[in-house]
């Protein structure tokens, strides 16, 4: 036992000074890399706390599409406005960071010894709730409703992102190597993602996971140079985006007047509908993700 | 249950760690991570009063999910608005241009 | 309870349907609006019926699945959001500078309709998580319509918005680790009085406070309201605001404990007062128009804060009648005054106050508008604020050790009146003769009256509604 | 006579702890090393066979034949990637140098 809990104590440990270190070192460069490592270890916390979900989704967007997007953004900020505060602003507001995290603690540490119940009510409602994996069924049956505002959220990001103009930044010349790799790497994703989607309703896995996977891939291809030109101007694109929300809204509207109630899945086609909804919503949040990273290229036109 | 404490330990000292980080860096981009280990800090406390039941709590983790994406998807449009312009404050003298907002 | 769900999922199809087809067609926004409001005034007239209607979504009861609940307060917030979005998209449409002419405003203004919509009906903690998630992110794609210049702002707004729910979101996971249940009116039965409670409301709070721009926490607002476009200035301040308010209301209203209640009543209620003072005194001094208007939405929010304050110290419920008429009738007069003031900062060309002097003359429209939304936010009898005033002066006058919260309401008035008529005074100067390339657009102007009208309009139904919601209870 | 399973428990031992030595030279030689060539030599070289030695102490102790297969799988495509992602660095360091000494005027030394 002591094993275990040294280990989780260097493991906490090691994030806070990762975390630390990435916030206040003095180069940018090393502080975004020391933050791509924190995403890395991070997934592993959460393996290790046994949230696997959690941790399939944390590596595919938080590590890898957060760490390439910060990239991106490193190579095109410019110089860095100099420390405001002086050494008396730090050292004030360190001491104030010390009594906060002191009172928080103690507010947090008498939840340890405490359980809820909700977990058995959601594992008494796992017959009918059309899939035999808890979290999938929370995420799309139980708390739909999050999910759909969720993909909202999505698209909400990429709309403010257009309002941003294209992103500029031409490729370096893709080399025979990379196109190679690239190309044997993408049919393994959409391999990947397609297995992470069926298995979400029995195993780990689900839209969120499958769709990140996809949207890697994509990257991969895009920056080897054998993406496509895709933007919104294509009306495809604009499809896939919003599969994920029209058919939620579709559902949901269905069952609210056809049905017995908003989102009330009839028992015998729960499952068919809740594989729909993850296959819409996986096209949609690849898309959404693929289009943040790599940004359009043309002007967007009206 | 010991092992729970660790992580609850560790998710709030990253949530101010992130606080403290956002109200005195500067720089854009340290800004946005800073925003990120918040996010961090609060998922780590939720994972780990998930990780109390034996089997880890269903809802939580979806709930931590559906955190994470809504997170990434806020740092994606906050990277991109932090490179777009140029980050300084707006102009401050008077533009009697015909028609300037 | 499906007329409610109608007002929320027509403004969604719309957007969609805007973004599949690429198209700008304000018309259908304005159609599209218009139908909300008439589905939000059946529900309204159906919880008038019937009193309020509960929904558990997909048929799951309240700790498993999300609780929507169509109460008279949410009704009247839904026709409220229905109807400034109808006037806003009008003013959009027709006016000459509103720069969001051919930009995203459109489905944007829709997506933040049905997001307003779900935040309303929702009665979940984490899922009122998500519906601030999407007013921040819908908030800030509308700020940088207007361009380069409001990047910086934006980009300080974003991250304030998302360090507030954050916050927001600790207090949450505190809750549910403690109590088990995400659903208000179960942890409204099952909060206790210990540690982790007050801990996470406070929490809570801050990060509430952060995202509605109540006094300490309000820096972001003025530079970010100003930046914006004239429409999304009107939009922002008079609703998207008032979400995390109605959140805040709502967790203090049934979870706080009493005599935590109690003591926090006298913070939030002198955090009012302050509000209304160092509103009032920034809109007095600074020097561009916008940002006038923007911290007098600061200066606003007090009067609200200091109905929540005392509504919480006396445990007193009439008190919740005055706030939520202030934050309608404050919502409708703000519209007509940013319409107004960024109709006469497009045609006179300049930010500054300066440029409006002898606006009487040369743009009389505009400026009976701003002095009318003016007045209404004073609190001159026979409108909307004025009612709302009146409501929350009623238990502050009754017995004489409440007076001094009554001196703190003349104080407000004092400071609302002083930048209001610091406007008045600059039109009522000799206007300089116009430059030659000037013609104001008269109709646009009318419409920037006509949310002014609508709040004057407020005193004619005010009787019947504050004794309805006194009766019936928000 | 012991059982096999324990006789494969003590001698994964060794494997695993020649790997987390592998990986650790790999570190130290990343560290060290003069410049960017050698140190990806260190990284791309130590670590993958660091990681072959791990994969092959964890199969000993893991009870079915599907977990190994996955390990496997793992280490072959994490050496395919490790291998491209050396490659890739090479080649960019290498052009960097080319246009720095050319921006230098210096004519190039040799025929690349």
């Amino acid at each position: 036992m002591p094993i275990e809990v040294a280990f989780d104590a260097v493991l906490v440990l090691l994030l806070l000074g990762l975390a630390g270190t990435a916030l206040h070192v003095r180069r940018l460069y090393t502080a975004v890399l020391l933050f791509v490592i924190f995403g890395l270890l991070l997934a592993i916390t959460w393996a290790r706390l046994g949230a696997v979900d959690l941790a399939l989704a944390e590596a595919a967007i938080g590590a890898g599409l957060i760490g390439v997007m910060l990239l991106t953004a490193l190579a095109r900020s410019g110089a860095e406005p100099a420390m405001r505060s002086g050494r008396l602003g730090v050292a004030v507001s360190s001491v104030l960071a010390v009594l906060v995290t002191a009172l928080l603690a103690l507010a947090v540490l008498p939840l340890a010894e405490r359980t809820v119940d909700l977990p058995e009510l959601v594992s008494a409602q796992m017959t009918n709730s059309g899939v035999s994996h808890p979290v999938t069924a929370v995420l799309l049956n139980f708390r739909g409703w999050d999910t759909l505002l969720e993909l909202v959220v999505l698209l909400l990001a990429f709309l403010g992102v257009r309002q941003l103009g294209p992103a500029g930044g031409s490729l370096p010349a893709a080399w025979p190597l990379l196109d190679a790799w690239s190309r044997l790497l993408a049919p393994l994703s959409i391999m990947l993602a397609g297995y992470l989607l069926w298995r979400g309703s029995a195993a780990p896995g689900g839209a969120f996971q499958a769709g990140a996977v996809l949207a890697a891939g994509a990257v991969m291809l895009h920056l080897a140079g054998l993406l496509p030109r895709i933007g919104w101007s294509n009306w495809q694109v604009r499809v896939l985006m919003l599969a994920g929300i029209a058919v939620f809204a579709l559902v949901a509207a269905g069952t609210h007047w056809l049905g017995a109630g908003w989102l009330n899945y009839p028992l015998s086609w729960s499952k068919a509908l809740i594989v729909l909804v993850e296959i819409a919503a996986t096209c949609s949040i690849a898309t959404t993700l693929t289009l943040l990273v790599i940004g359009e290229r043309e002007q967007p036109t009206p | 249950m010991s092992s729970v404490i660790p992580y609850l330990l560790g998710g709030v000292a990253l949530w101010v760690l992130g606080l403290h980080a956002l109200l005195l860096q500067p720089s854009a981009l340290r800004r946005i991570m800073a925003v990120n280990v918040m996010g961090s800090g609060v998922f780590m406390v939720m994972v780990a009063l998930g990780s109390r039941n034996s089997p880890i709590d269903p809802v939580l983790q979806a709930l931590v999910v559906t955190g994470l994406v809504v997170a990434a998807s806020a740092t994606a449009f906050a990277l991109r608005l932090a490179t777009a312009g140029p980050y300084e404050e707006p102009d401050e003298q008077d533009d009697s241009a015909q028609g300037r907002p | 309870m499906s007329a409610a769900l109608l007002s929320l999922l027509i403004p969604l199809v719309t957007a969609l349907l805007l973004l599949l087809l690429r198209s700008r067609a304000g018309g259908l926004v304005i159609l599209a609006n218009a139908v909300t409001l008439g589905c939000a005034a059946t529900a309204l007239y159906q919880v008038i019926g019937a009193g309020s209607q509960r929904l558990d979504i997909g048929d799951w009861e309240a700790p498993l699945g999300i609780r929507f609940e169509l109460g008279p307060l949410t009704a009247c917030l839904l026709v409220f959001t229905a109807l400034v979005h109808l006037l806003v998209a009008v003013y959009a449409e027709r006016s000459r500078h509103s720069q969001t002419r051919d930009t995203d405003f459109w489905p944007l203004s829709c997506l933040l309709h049905a997001s307003l919509g779900a935040l309303w009906l929702s009665r979940d903690l984490f899922n009122w998580y998500v519906t601030l998630e999407l007013l921040g992110l819908v908030a800030v794609a509308m700020v940088i319509l207007s361009g380069r210049k409001a990047h910086a702002p934006a980009l300080r707004y974003l991250l304030l918005s998302l360090a507030g729910s954050l916050c927001y979101l600790l207090g949450v996971a505190l809750l549910y680790g403690q109590y088990g249940v995400l659903d208000i009116h179960l942890l409204a039965d099952a909060a206790t009085d210990d540690r982790v409670t007050r801990v996470a409301l406070l929490l809570l709070t801050l990060g509430l406070m952060l995202k509605a721009a109540l006094w300490p926490l309000h820096q972001w607002l003025p530079n970010a309201h100003a930046a914006a476009p004239t429409a999304v200035s009107a939009l922002l301040s008079a609703l998207v605001v008032k979400g995390p308010l109605f959140i805040l209301w709502m967790l203090w209203d049934n979870i706080a404990p009493p005599d935590l209640a109690r003591q926090a009543g006298v913070v939030f209620a002198l955090a009012g007062v302050a509000a209304l003072v160092a509103g009032g005194w920034a809109a007095l001094r600074t020097p561009w128009i916008k940002v006038l208007v923007a911290y007098s939405t600061v200066a606003q929010l007090g009067y609200a804060l200091m109905a929540l304050g005392l509504l919480l110290h006396w445990q007193d419920p009439t008190l919740s009648t005055a706030l939520w008429l202030f934050v309608i009738a404050h919502g409708l007069a703000k519209v007509s005054m940013f319409l107004a003031a960024g109709e006469m900062q497009g045609t006179l060309g300049s930010r500054r106050v300066s440029a409006l002097k002898g606006a009487s003359q040369t743009m009389p429209v505009a400026m009976f508008a701003f002095v009318v939304a003016g007045g209404s936010l004073v609190g001159l009898p026979p409108s909307g604020g004025f009612v709302a005033k009146w409501v929350l002066l009623q238990p502050l006058l009754i017995q004489p050790s409440h007076w001094p919260w009554a001196l703190g309401v003349v104080l407000g008035t004092l400071a609302s009146a002083a930048y209001v008529f610091r406007v008045v005074a600059i039109a009522f100067d000799r206007a300089d003769p116009n430059r030659p390339d000037y013609h104001p657009d008269v109709s646009a102007q009318w419409l920037a009256m006509l949310p002014a009208l609508v709040v004057w309009a407020m005193a004619l139904v005010s009787e019947p509604a504050i004794r309805w919601f006194a009766e019936v209870g928000l | 006579m012991v059982e096999l399973s324990v006789w494969l428990y003590w001698l994964s031992w060794p494997l695993l702890i020649a790997g987390i030595f592998f990986f650790l030279a790999g570190t130290v030689g990343l560290l060290r090393f003069p410049d960017v060539y050698s140190r990806l030599h260190a990284v791309t070289k130590a670590d993958t066979l660091g990681l072959g030695l791990v994969v092959v102490g964890l199969s000993l102790r893991s009870d079915s034949w599907y977990s190994v297969g996955m390990m496997v799988l793992v280490w072959v495509l994490i050496m395919a990637s490790g291998a491209t992602a050396c490659q890739l660095l090479a080649r960019y360091q290498r052009e960097a140098e080319l246009a720095a000494r050319v921006t230098r005027q210096e004519p190039p030394s040799d025929a690349d």
